[in-house]
Formats: C-alpha cells, sequence, structure tokens
C-alpha cells in the first residue's frame, strides 16, 4: 500500500491543508459573522501548521542548546520563530472582528451576513 | 554613519510618534497636531534626502543587529523605496495638513487621539513594507496596515461603517492569509525568507518543483490582489471607500492600494524573476484582469448616485491602469504603471479632499446636488474639476502623461486591443465626470446657500487643495525632472 | 458570581497561575517559553480575576491608568533597548555587541537583552489581553 | 508517535468539519477550544514547545473567554 | 445545488494543493532544502553569538529580533482599533468628569 504510506508520510502537510481548505470554506460560506472568525481562526492554525510541519525532523529534539547535549539532531528552529509572532497577530484581529461584531449587532440585532445584507438594501431605498 | 540610520529613524519617528499622544491626552490638541507636523516634516526631510542619495551615491543596506543579512532582517533602501516613501511622504503630509483643518468629517472629538494614533502606525507600516527585504516582515508589516486601514474606517461610529470595515477585514484577512501560505510554499522550496537570496535561488527550485512554485505565486498574486482590489477582488473597495471619513477615504483610496500594488511588483521581479514570469505567461492573465478592470470599474462608477462610491468604483478602474503597465512585463509599463501610481495619487487625493470639503459644507453626497456650486465653493470644486480633468487625460495635466506613456508601452508591445480598451476607459471616465463639472459651473443652483459659508473654511483646508492642484498641473507639464528617479525605480526593479 | 468555593480556589489559583507566567517570561531564554506565553498566562489570571470577583473589583487591581502606562512601556522598552544598540554598536537591536551582560550560557542571566526584551512582551501582551477582555465585557449595549 | 500524530490530525480536521455544522455557537466555542489544545499537544509532538504553551494560552484561553464574551453578548443560536 | 458546486471547488482546490505538495521534499529529515545553511549557523552558533541556550527565544529576540517589535506594535493597534470601536461608557464618563 503505497499510498496509504504516502499519506501517512505526509499526514502533517495533508491536515494543515485541509484545515486550510475547511477555513476557507467557512469563511467564505457560512452566513454568520461569529462563524467566519472561527474560520479565519482554523485558516490560520491550518497555515502554522504547515509552516512547524516543515521544520520537523523525526528524531530531532527542541532547539534548546545544553552544553552536554553535542550530537543530537535539533529541529529547524525558524518556521516556529514565524509562528509565534503569527499567532499573535491573528489573536489581534480576531479581537478587533469581535468588536466589530458587537457594534453590528448593537446596530441591527443580527450577526447573519444574510439577514445584514436584506436589512442594509432597505435602508438604503428608504432614503 | 548617520545616513544608514535614516530609514529606521523614519520608522520610529511614526512609532515614538503614535506611543506619545495618549500621554499628550490631558494636553491641548493643538500640542499633538504640531509634533504630528514636525514628525511628519522631517520624516519628508529625510525620505527626500534619502532619494538624493540613493540615486547619486548607492543604494544603502540596514541590517539589524550587525548580523549578516541572511540571519537577520534587512532593510533596502534602493531608488525604489526612496521614490515611493517619498511620494507618500508628500501625500500624507497634505492630507494631514487638511484633516487638521478641524473637518475630518464625521470622528467624534474624543478619537482624534485614536485617529492620529492608527494614521501615524499606518505610515509606519507602509514605510517599512517598502523598505523591508525579507518577505516574512512584508507579512507582518501587511497585518498593521490591514488592521489601521479597517480601524480608521469603523472609527467613524456610524452603522454602515463597522459592516463595510468587517467586509474589508474579512477581505483583508484572506489576502493576508494567502500570501502567508505562499510564504510558506517558498520557505519550503528555497529556505531563504531574505527577498535577494530567494530571488537568487529561485530558478533552480523552480526547475525543481515547478507546481509548488506556481501555486505560490498563484497564492501570492490572489492574496495582494484582494488588497489591492484588482478587479474581480474588488468588492469590498466601494463600500470600504465610500464609508470611511474624508480623509481616511483618501488615504485609502490614493495610498494603501497603492503599497499592496507595489509589495506586487517587489514579489513578481525580485522573488520571481522575468524567466519564470514569461514561462508561467503571467503576462497574459495580468492583462486580461486589467483590461476588464479597466472596463467594468468605470461601467460600475457611471451607474453611481453617491460621489464617494463613485471616486471607490473609478480607483478600481484606475488600479487596472497600473495593472496594465506591470503586466505588459517591460521598462516602458512599469515606468508607465509607476507614474500612474504618483499622478493617480496626486489626483484621488484632490478629488477625495475636495469631495470631503463640499461633503462637510453642504451635508450632501448625491451628484445631482453638485449644481452651481462652483460659484459657492470656487476652490473646492475648481480642484476638483482639475483633478478630474486629469483622471479623463487632458493635456497639461499629470493623468495626460501617464495614460501617453501607457498607449506608448501598450504599442511598444503589439497590444492593440488594449489601447483601445484605454481609449474606451477613458470615455467613459469623461462620462460620469465631465457632468458634475458642467453643472457645477453652468447650472444654476437649485438652493440658496449663504455665501458666508466660504469664508468659516479653515485656511488649512484650503492650502492643502490648491497645493495639490498646482502639483497636479506642474508634474503635467514638467514630467521629465521627475520621470528621472521613476526611471532609475524601474531599473532597480528590473535589472 | 457569588460561589465561595469559586472565590476561594481562584484566591489560591491565581498567585501559582502568575508566578508561573514570571517563570516562563524570565525562562524564555534558557527553556521552552518567552515573552508571548508568560504573558498570555498572566492575562489570563487577571481575566479569571475579573470574571470571579467583578469588574469593579477587576478594575482596582488593574486600572485603566496602569494598563495604558503597561501597553506603551512595552513598546518602549523594546525602542529603548534598540536605540541602546542603535547608540553603542551602531545598528538597531545590537545584542552582545552593545555591552549587554553576557552572563553563563544557561543561567537566568545570560543572552543579553533577550530576558530584557522578553520581559517587555510579556508586559505588553499581559496588559493587552486584560484590557481587550475589559474592553469587550465593558461595552454596554 | 505516528498513529498519534495521525489520530490528532483526523480529531482536529473533525472538530474543524464540526465547527462548520453545529448550529449551537457555545458548543462551537467549545468545540474551537478543544481543536485549540488538540493543536498545542500536536505542536508537542511537532517538538515546538514554545509554539504549543503560546498555543494553548493564547488559542485555548484567551480566544475561547472573547468568543464567549462576545456570545454572551449577541445571539447563541444560529438560524 | 450552489452548496454542492462549491464543496465540489474546495475539494478540488483540497486535491490540487495535496497533489503539489506531494512532490515537495516533505520528508522530515535534515535533507530538506528548508534545513539550509541558515538554520544549521543558528544551531551552531546561535547559542555563542547570543549567549541563550533557547535557540528559538535567541531568533525572536535577536536575530528577527524587529519582527517581534513589529508584532508587539500589531497588539498595540489592536488595542488602540478594539477602543475606537468599543469605549466603556464609564470610561468615558470618568473622562469627562476629569476634563
Amino acid at each position: 500500500m503505497d499510498i496509504v504510506d504516502k499519506i501517512i508520510e505526509n499526514i502533517n502537510y495533508l491536515g494543515a491543508i485541509a484545515l486550510f481548505v475547511i477555513g476557507l470554506r467557512i469563511v467564505v460560506l457560512h452566513s454568520n459573522l461569529i462563524k467566519r472568525i472561527m474560520g479565519l481562526n482554523i485558516m490560520g492554525t491550518g497555515v502554522f501548521l504547515f509552516f512547524v510541519s516543515i521544520g520537523n525532523v523525526t528524531g530531532g529534539v527542541p532547539p534548546i542548546i545544553y552544553p552536554d547535549s553535542s550530537g543530537a539532531v535539533y529541529i529547524n528552529p525558524i518556521p516556529s520563530v514565524l509562528i509565534l509572532t503569527g499567532i499573535v497577530v491573528v489573536v489581534s484581529i480576531t479581537v478587533y472582528s469581535l468588536s466589530l461584531v458587537i457594534r453590528i449587532y448593537e446596530n441591527y440585532e443580527t450577526i447573519d451576513q444574510k439577514e445584514l445584507s436584506r436589512l442594509i438594501s432597505e435602508e438604503a431605498n428608504d432614503h | 554613519m548617520i545616513i544608514e540610520q535614516l530609514p529606521i529613524i523614519n520608522l520610529l519617528l511614526f512609532l515614538l510618534m503614535a506611543l506619545f499622544i495618549p500621554l499628550l491626552k490631558r494636553k491641548p490638541f493643538k500640542i499633538t497636531l504640531i509634533l504630528g507636523f514636525v514628525v511628519l516634516g522631517l520624516v519628508f526631510i529625510s525620505s527626500v534626502y534619502l532619494l538624493w542619495y540613493v540615486n547619486n551615491v548607492g543604494i544603502i543596506i540596514y541590517t539589524f543587529g550587525g548580523f549578516e543579512a541572511r540571519f537577520g532582517i534587512e532593510f533596502v533602501v534602493d531608488p525604489f523605496s526612496a521614490l515611493f516613501t517619498t511620494i507618500i511622504a508628500i501625500l500624507a503630509a497634505i492630507i494631514y495638513i487638511y484633516s487638521s483643518g478641524d473637518a475630518t468629517d464625521g470622528i467624534e472629538k474624543t478619537e482624534y487621539g485614536r485617529y492620529y494614533i492608527l494614521l501615524f502606525l499606518l505610515l509606519m507600516s507602509m514605510f517599512g513594507i517598502l523598505y523591508t527585504n525579507d518577505i516574512f516582515n512584508t507579512y507582518v508589516f501587511i497585518e498593521i496596515l490591514s488592521i489601521t486601514t479597517c480601524a480608521i474606517i469603523s472609527i467613524k461610529k456610524k452603522k454602515d461603517t463597522y459592516t463595510s470595515a468587517f467586509r474589508y477585514l474579512m477581505m483583508n484577512e484572506l489576502g493576508s492569509l494567502s500570501y502567508l501560505i505562499g510564504v510558506a510554499l517558498i520557505y519550503m522550496a528555497t529556505g531563504y525568507t531574505n527577498i535577494t537570496l530567494i530571488g537568487e535561488s529561485m530558478s533552480n527550485a523552480f526547475q525543481a518543483y515547478q507546481l509548488n512554485i506556481v501555486i505560490a505565486l498563484g497564492f501570492m498574486i490572489i492574496g495582494l490582489g484582494i488588497k489591492a482590489a484588482v478587479f474581480p477582488f474588488h468588492i469590498w473597495l466601494p463600500d470600504a471607500h465610500s464609508s470611511a471619513p474624508s480623509t481616511s477615504s483618501a488615504i485609502l483610496s490614493a495610498i494603501v492600494i497603492k503599497v499592496y500594488i507595489l509589495v506586487f511588483v517587489k514579489v513578481l521581479f525580485r522573488v520571481f524573476n522575468l524567466e519564470i514570469l514569461n514561462e508561467m505567461s503571467i503576462s497574459t492573465i495580468l492583462l486580461i484582469l486589467a483590461g476588464v478592470g479597466m472596463i467594468m470599474g468605470s461601467v460600475f462608477a457611471i451607474a453611481q448616485k453617491d460621489v464617494k462610491r463613485m471616486l471607490g468604483y473609478s480607483s478600481v478602474a484606475q488600479m487596472g491602469y497600473i495593472l496594465l503597465g506591470i503586466g505588459l512585463l517591460s521598462f516602458e509599463g512599469l515606468r508607465a504603471a509607476f507614474f500612474h501610481i504618483l499622478s493617480h495619487g496626486l489626483m484621488k487625493t484632490a478629488l477625495f479632499l475636495s469631495v470631503g470639503e463640499i461633503i462637510f459644507y453642504k451635508k450632501t453626497r448625491k451628484v445631482n446636488d453638485f449644481d452651481g456650486l462652483g460659484f459657492i465653493m470656487p476652490v473646492a470644486m475648481g480642484v476638483f474639476s482639475i483633478a478630474a480633468l486629469g483622471m479623463i487625460g487632458l493635456p497639461l495635466t499629470s493623468g495626460f502623461i501617464s495614460k501617453l506613456n501607457l498607449g506608448m508601452a501598450v504599442l511598444d508591445k503589439n497590444q492593440t486591443i488594449f489601447l483601445v480598451i484605454l481609449i474606451i476607459s477613458s470615455l467613459l471616465n469623461v462620462i460620469y465626470y465631465l457632468p458634475i463639472i458642467i453643472s457645477a459651473f453652468l447650472k444654476n443652483e437649485k438652493y440658496h446657500y449663504r455665501l458666508e459659508s466660504i469664508e468659516k473654511t479653515p485656511r488649512t483646508m484650503i492650502a492643502p487643495l490648491i497645493l495639490l492642484g498646482l502639483l497636479i498641473i506642474v508634474v503635467g507639464i514638467f514630467p521629465n525632472q521627475i520621470m528621472v528617479f521613476i526611471e532609475s525605480a524601474v531599473r532597480s526593479v528590473m535589472p | 458570581m457569588n460561589d465561595i468555593i469559586i472565590k476561594n480556589i481562584t484566591r489560591i489559583v491565581i498567585p501559582f497561575a502568575q508566578i508561573y507566567g514570571i517563570f516562563v517570561i524570565l525562562n524564555g531564554h534558557v527553556s521552552p517559553g518567552g515573552g508571548f506565553a508568560g504573558g498570555a498566562i498572566i492575562g489570563t489570571s487577571l481575566i479569571l480575576y475579573t470574571l470571579v470577583f467583578g469588574r469593579e473589583k477587576g478594575r482596582k487591581k488593574f486600572s485603566h491608568k496602569a494598563s495604558e502606562i503597561a501597553e506603551t512601556g512595552g513598546i518602549l522598552i523594546y525602542v529603548i533597548v534598540g536605540l541602546i544598540g542603535l547608540v553603542v554598536a551602531g545598528r538597531f537591536l545590537t545584542n552582545l555587541g552593545a555591552g549587554f551582560p553576557e552572563g553563563v550560557i544557561g543561567n537566568i542571566i545570560s543572552g543579553g537583552m533577550i530576558p530584557i526584551l522578553m520581559i517587555g512582551i510579556g508586559i505588553k501582551v499581559a496588559s493587552t489581553m486584560i484590557s481587550l477582555f475589559n474592553l469587550l465585557i465593558d461595552e454596554a449595549i | 508517535m505516528v498513529i498519534l500524530n495521525v489520530v490528532i490530525v483526523v480529531f482536529l480536521i473533525l472538530c474543524a468539519l464540526a465547527i462548520g455544522k453545529i448550529k449551537d455557537l457555545l458548543g462551537a466555542v467549545i468545540l474551537f477550544s478543544a481543536y485549540s489544545l488538540m493543536m498545542s499537544v500536536l505542536w508537542l509532538i511537532l517538538k515546538t514547545p514554545d509554539v504549543a504553551i503560546t498555543e494553548a494560552a493564547i488559542g485555548a484561553g484567551v480566544t475561547s473567554i472573547l468568543f464567549f464574551a462576545v456570545i454572551s453578548k449577541t445571539k447563541r443560536y444560529e438560524k | 445545488m450552489r452548496k454542492f458546486l462549491s464543496n465540489v471547488l474546495f475539494i478540488i482546490l483540497f486535491i490540487v494543493l495535496a497533489y503539489s505538495i506531494m512532490q515537495m521534499p516533505t520528508g522530515a529529515n535534515v535533507f530538506v532544502p528548508s534545513y539550509n545553511e541558515i538554520a544549521r549557523h543558528y544551531l551552531e552558533n546561535g547559542a555563542t553569538e547570543t549567549n541563550a541556550s533557547n535557540i528559538i527565544a535567541a531568533i525572536l529576540a535577536d536575530y528577527r529580533g524587529f519582527d517581534t517589535l513589529n508584532e508587539t506594535i500589531v497588539l498595540f493597534t489592536s488595542v488602540v482599533a478594539v477602543g475606537s470601536v468599543l469605549r466603556s461608557t464609564k470610561y468615558d464618563k470618568e473622562l469627562r468628569d476629569h476634563e
């Protein structure tokens, strides 16, 4: 079973892509605003998983160097660093969009995109 | 050497200004304004000096922490980044003076402090994007830019700004994450994040992993295309730009989307190279997107009744012009595109600021209400007319020069069909701009407005408008002096 | 919430959580962890306090003014450290070349400016988390 | 170790799909925090403890609390 | 119908991406292109150049320290942005009383 071996070997990449696509689907197709933000988070973690899998080394150890640990194989540290930055960025975006959701709910009494567009077009016709 | 430190000092000046605004909260607001103006002036002087320096002495490479460039993060100031940071500094200073005229429409007084914090962070991120030579660092700067652009829309506490800001944020994030996965694929194939090093190893990587590089380029193009409002991804733009406060609209439409297209240029020509682009026939795709955008943007603009929405759709069409120049992948094309970035920046700023003044005093955004305005607000309407004529492409304005260059670049590549599209698009521009000018200057006003309102207009609002009008004409009459800098910028991007 | 069990357990837990957060920040350069993680742990403990004891008490523990100072302070530490490098060694954010204490590798005092920057990041992240939470729940609809 | 890795990835994908399907937003947030926690376990398996700690604190902790706060301000059920 | 079509589209996107990834050097070993001289340099000399034993912290706060500065700025921006959207009315009142 060659294909199964191949899938298991690349499971992290495949998972990362799957999460990216699922997140994209939630952001694009879902009409609930909070769900869309969650989709964005899922997309983000998908990309991060992709990054971290690049740096992974089978049998490696985390890149913390002790004087007596010579000979160990370390994983690639760069992707981890990039991800640490990325996680915090996604949180900031999430919070800002959540604050917008609160305001939208306050003004329109709904957090559903379809209903929202209906209300907005009605308002535009009134004027 | 102090000159080497100037790029980082520019960024730190913006950052420290933003950090100190909350501390000045209890002081009168005028102090903040003057301090901000001093900061902008210093940055402007240093960017002009850098522009002179890189064109006459040599490019500046600055590495953080004293490490080699490949281990740390690198700033590169070359004719390209120096030119566009100078343009941004000029436009930002003009918009800043205008906004200090106490007429940032729709923003509450208590929010002024936050508005200027966001403005300076926005400027900082744009300067950083242009200076940096690291694709991941670019991503982080892009995220600062995304949050600040959305925030200067939603700062106007209106119902519709929240929804349009939310939509803009979602689109922006899709763009950023697409860009980030492009970065991941490139990192996977080459192992670098420094743009110069990637560019050197890209040909080998392309030989080995062709499909992946194509996908990476696709993700990056789509991601930056969403942010730059390239035609099929423009849907967020009209809402966002029309509901924002006038000064924010000017910044968004005149500067921010241009910055994304400049990142686009950097990615196309520095991360990837001309051989790969030709092999993938990316030119055709870009040209088709540009052509459709040029026509459809103008057609949508004709249908609008709201002035600011109309200007927003007009931006979509103008991004098509810029993309056309880039898509030709030739020296002339890129030159025309860069010149159009400058001239469209000037014209769109003038249009949005003059419309902002009209909205501020007349409280109307309907195109039909502009009758007779030329007599009541001669300065605003005059500048509006100059800029609109520039958009149409009349001689003696900067718009004419950019269209001329674009037409010649198109002919140079034997793409005659795009010349036809260019002319059609200009004619469509005539359809939506000219009636406004005619009705403003030739029709009698429907209602009577008191003439005193003109006198109340603060000088800080009038002066930037006049300056912009003059700049449009000066650039249109003496384009050669600026062309020198633009040509060296093109040469630094496209070897 | 007016539950005596939750209140007492929170009282016991929070100091440990905060000490753990400080530990994670200070040990960032010798063990896994660092400013982001530690700052988030401290921020979460403050959020827990606000959730259990109410906004009023939470505000008293971490007032608006304090959070404002912490927010700008976190970045200012970073910028000042960077500027020291710029002045002394001619490059922004220079570490050992700018004369930050080298220390012995593996000790708490080592790595030059890295622990200082980690403290700055920690302060920044913790204060951001708590003030964002306060902003979100304070919103009066 | 490989089997654990595969199981966790499958769990993550199922969680993500469930977040898309579920109508109750509160349930979605709970699923999301389980998702983040699993993610941090996966990052331990991939030997990046720094990211794992940060994800556990920020993703599973702070983000979920903020989602809860917003849902308590708005609607719980999608319709 | 529309939902079905879009689902098919997303599945196609997944398959294309997965297929392209399979062509890449995905093995979790030290011979992939990303494990190049830069990563090796960090692991071999990072500890002596920065005197921190956690290489991730060394890169985060030293080699790529500027990224981290930007990222704290992102946090600052988000606080300002959220504050501009949601300002607790109570805090407003405090401010007004103060003035």
